[in-house]
């Protein structure tokens, strides 16, 4: 099973992200900004004795989904250079679950490029998260109330 | 001549269903909402899952209109969580 | 003369800035996204033949002018952590001169508080480049063609 | 009771002038704009100066219309290009 596997070519690790590496991946002279977004796991004032949380995805189609985001992010911002790492598997309070970087000749196109990034990937990327308690139990991550809304690009 | 396709489960949907695809079969022409369906008629718990879930045909998102054909991969999407 | 020493409590360093310590300062398991920006010395389109800028302050003035532009940005988003770095001395081509990163609960706090501390640092923080080319001319860069404007704020 | 205040030169404003601060002392009431003024037709080299510069008096930003006061470090300041 194909999705099994995650090979370099894949925007999915299991692994801690490596910031530095990403970062090195987008770094140009051409580029004078480079904004880098990573989200976090965390236990906040929402949560309640959240542990870590399993990430679990459509693994294929993960990557043939950040094909189409990035290119759509490229045809926007042609100048722009993108990053993007998922991570899957049980991600501990603090540790990052993605980072994306977006590097740019100036600071308005890195910006906008990475917040537009991590937006699509909120409607579009197909990763699910389930909640690890203290208490041992475990719920699925329903985001912002909306259970079977379609993606706006549809 | 019967459509057939691969629908997959993912997430809480596999954890609802018990397993994470099935191979459907259904008359021509039909859709993914067609699909849909059937897999809740069919399998046992997916009555559970929404009769209007997110989906994909191919890898690719999809409204639930959408024409499958046979050797289509159709995949139900729980609300998405990424980032 | 105090501005020559760069200590610890200091907003200014003479080293490469270092990512992973900045974002170590930020983080917090109730911050679920964090946003950094990285301005980089750039040899692009726009320049000539640059192979570094040297940097310059006024150096207590940085410090005091990042503290009340930290104190506002907090002000704006309570529940952000910010941490910036800026660099002096002569930056290589490609090296980051300035480090600005925001964790907060959710990712739109920490792009909209990161990108407010950029945009306040080239209207308020008192520091000036030089650009060093390769034919070893050295070039005041004024930016904008702005040359006497003042900043929106006073 | 003449006012005297410290003015200190940054970047290329200390090239165009030759050092990194002067004593000025002129009479009360003075502004920004006087220490400005007071400046450019005494020192060597400070005519190149704009006329209305940025300025900061003990570390903040001011308008050229500020007063200033005796023991002020009054800061001249080029176009900021920080970042």
């Amino acid at each position: 099973m194909r999705s099994a596997e995650l090979n370099a070519m894949s925007y999915l690790t299991r692994s801690p992200i490596s910031v530095d590496v990403l970062v090195a991946e987008v770094s140009s002279s051409a580029c004078g900004g480079t904004c880098l977004f990573l989200g976090t796991v965390r236990n906040g004032r929402d949560e309640q004795g959240v542990t870590a949380i399993e990430y679990s995805a459509y693994e294929d189609m993960v990557d043939a989904e950040f094909g189409r985001l990035l290119a759509d992010a490229r045809g926007r911002w042609p100048e722009a250079r993108i990053a993007v790492r998922h991570r899957l598997g049980t991600i501990p309070v603090g540790e990052a679950s993605i980072a994306i970087v977006a590097a740019a000749p100036h600071r308005a196109q890195a910006f906008e490029a990475c917040r537009y990034v991590i937006e699509g990937v909120k409607q579009r990327i197909p990763v699910w998260k389930k909640e690890l308690r203290v208490d041992g139990s475990e719920v699925w991550v329903d985001p912002a109330g909306h259970p079977t809304a379609k993606p706006s690009h549809v | 001549m019967p459509i057939t396709v691969r629908v997959r489960f993912f997430a809480r949907y596999a954890e609802l269903v018990g397993r994470s695809e099935a191979a459907v079969s259904l008359p021509p022409p039909a859709t993914v909402g067609d699909v849909v369906r059937r897999v809740r008629e069919d399998l046992p718990g997916a009555r559970a899952l929404p009769e209007r879930p997110l989906a994909a045909v191919n890898m690719k998102h999809v409204k639930l209109e959408a024409q499958v054909q046979s050797g289509d991969e159709v995949a139900l999407l729980p609300p998405i969580a990424g980032g």
